[in-house]
């Protein structure tokens, strides 16, 4: 996995995906990071462990940059997290820029959304009580289609 | 002709494994390669319509022709994000 | 103009806005960033300088805030600066942690939104022939309103 | 009484400047002073009905009654983010 993929290793760093320079045609920037939350569907939860089919999901995040792109005439960056994250931390990121508001938030909103339908990639999650289970998910759908 | 299968996510609970081994006909298709799973693992059998077959970075369709000792995975509903 | 202040002098920084940990009851987190462009109705803009008036402006960030946290669940934090800015350089920041993507989403577009029609801040564009103007605008509206 | 007219944004360009001293009647109102700016400054005039005007943190109504030397902002149509 190389640092230049959008699958990495470990809890994503928002701040890092923030660094690039606003290109100067651009006015609006919209980020989204989803994050681990301490419980789910009433189940005290202490952590997820993120597997993902790798060459497939590399393609189809980079699918979603394009596509995001075209559709939308922004510039869209996705990353997501594999392997044990904490409560808090970061499993994806995804960042537009873009010329007005209205386009970024549209692109950021129809990324993510797409991502969740599109990328393979499993939450198990771990809970307080030792448990640990793959979550019920969507089948699995082209970028197109979405 | 013998093809091994990668399970993904939950269908690594359906099979009890991550990779499995088949052995199939000559001309077996992915069809064929999931029918021979559901056979043996009843969990999968239940989720056969929701599960896709990806060779290399592609999914691929039913009717897709395997070759000997073809990797295939086993993509079963995704919960990314 | 405190470093607590909603209003701050010259550009400000995303990844600052960022740092605070995510609570662990959350697991979206949304932010919006306004930038300067580099063009406006055709004309070669070099930069944007922000005027406010302070004690009101102030007073209506905290209330988008407030306002925004009870319709969306949400908590949110708004930024703005004031004076000279350069194209590429931010003059808004908007972040919002939520229990879900979508409140997160709705609250931080609801708050850009919001300002943009609420807070008494007036854009005095800086264009390449040296020319100034301040942009026409919307009349004030107060943040219940919006 | 003296009330002092603070100009922001565009609205010091429709005045020709950034503070602005009016000499207004007892019991003046803000609509009085918002009257008298009209009559001297007719750009003003023109967009007087997207004006509003605030005293300290708060945009205040057209019949507040002004003090002697309180100071009154102008708010012209708002245009950040």
């Amino acid at each position: 996995m190389s640092a230049s993929s959008r699958l990495r290793q470990g809890a994503l760093n928002v701040a890092e995906w923030l660094a690039q320079p606003m290109p100067s045609h651009c006015g609006g920037l919209a980020v989204f990071a989803g994050t681990v939350r301490d419980v789910h569907e009433g189940r005290a939860v202490t952590g997820i462990n993120y597997h993902a089919h790798t060459a497939l999901a590399e393609r189809r995040l980079a699918e979603i940059e394009a596509e995001a792109a075209q559709r939308f005439g922004a510039e869209v960056r996705v990353a997501h997290a594999v392997g044990e994250l904490k409560v808090g931390e970061a499993s994806v990121v995804i960042v537009v820029r873009a010329g007005h508001r209205a386009e970024a938030f549209a692109a950021c909103r129809w990324s993510i959304d797409t991502l969740k339908q599109t990328v393979p990639i499993w939450k198990e999650e771990r809970y307080a009580d030792g448990a640990a289970r793959f979550l019920d998910g969507t089948p699995i759908k082209t970028v197109k289609e979405s | 002709m013998r093809v091994t299968v990668e399970c993904y996510g939950a269908s690594q609970r359906w099979c009890g494994a991550e990779l499995v081994s088949l052995d199939l006909g000559e001309t077996a298709t992915v069809a064929d390669a999931l029918g021979r799973l559901a056979e043996r693992y009843p969990e999968l059998a239940l989720r056969r319509d929701t599960v896709a077959v990806a060779i290399g970075d592609e999914i691929v369709a039913a009717g897709r022709t395997l070759a000997e000792d073809e990797r295939i995975a086993l993509i079963p509903p995704v919960s990314g994000g």
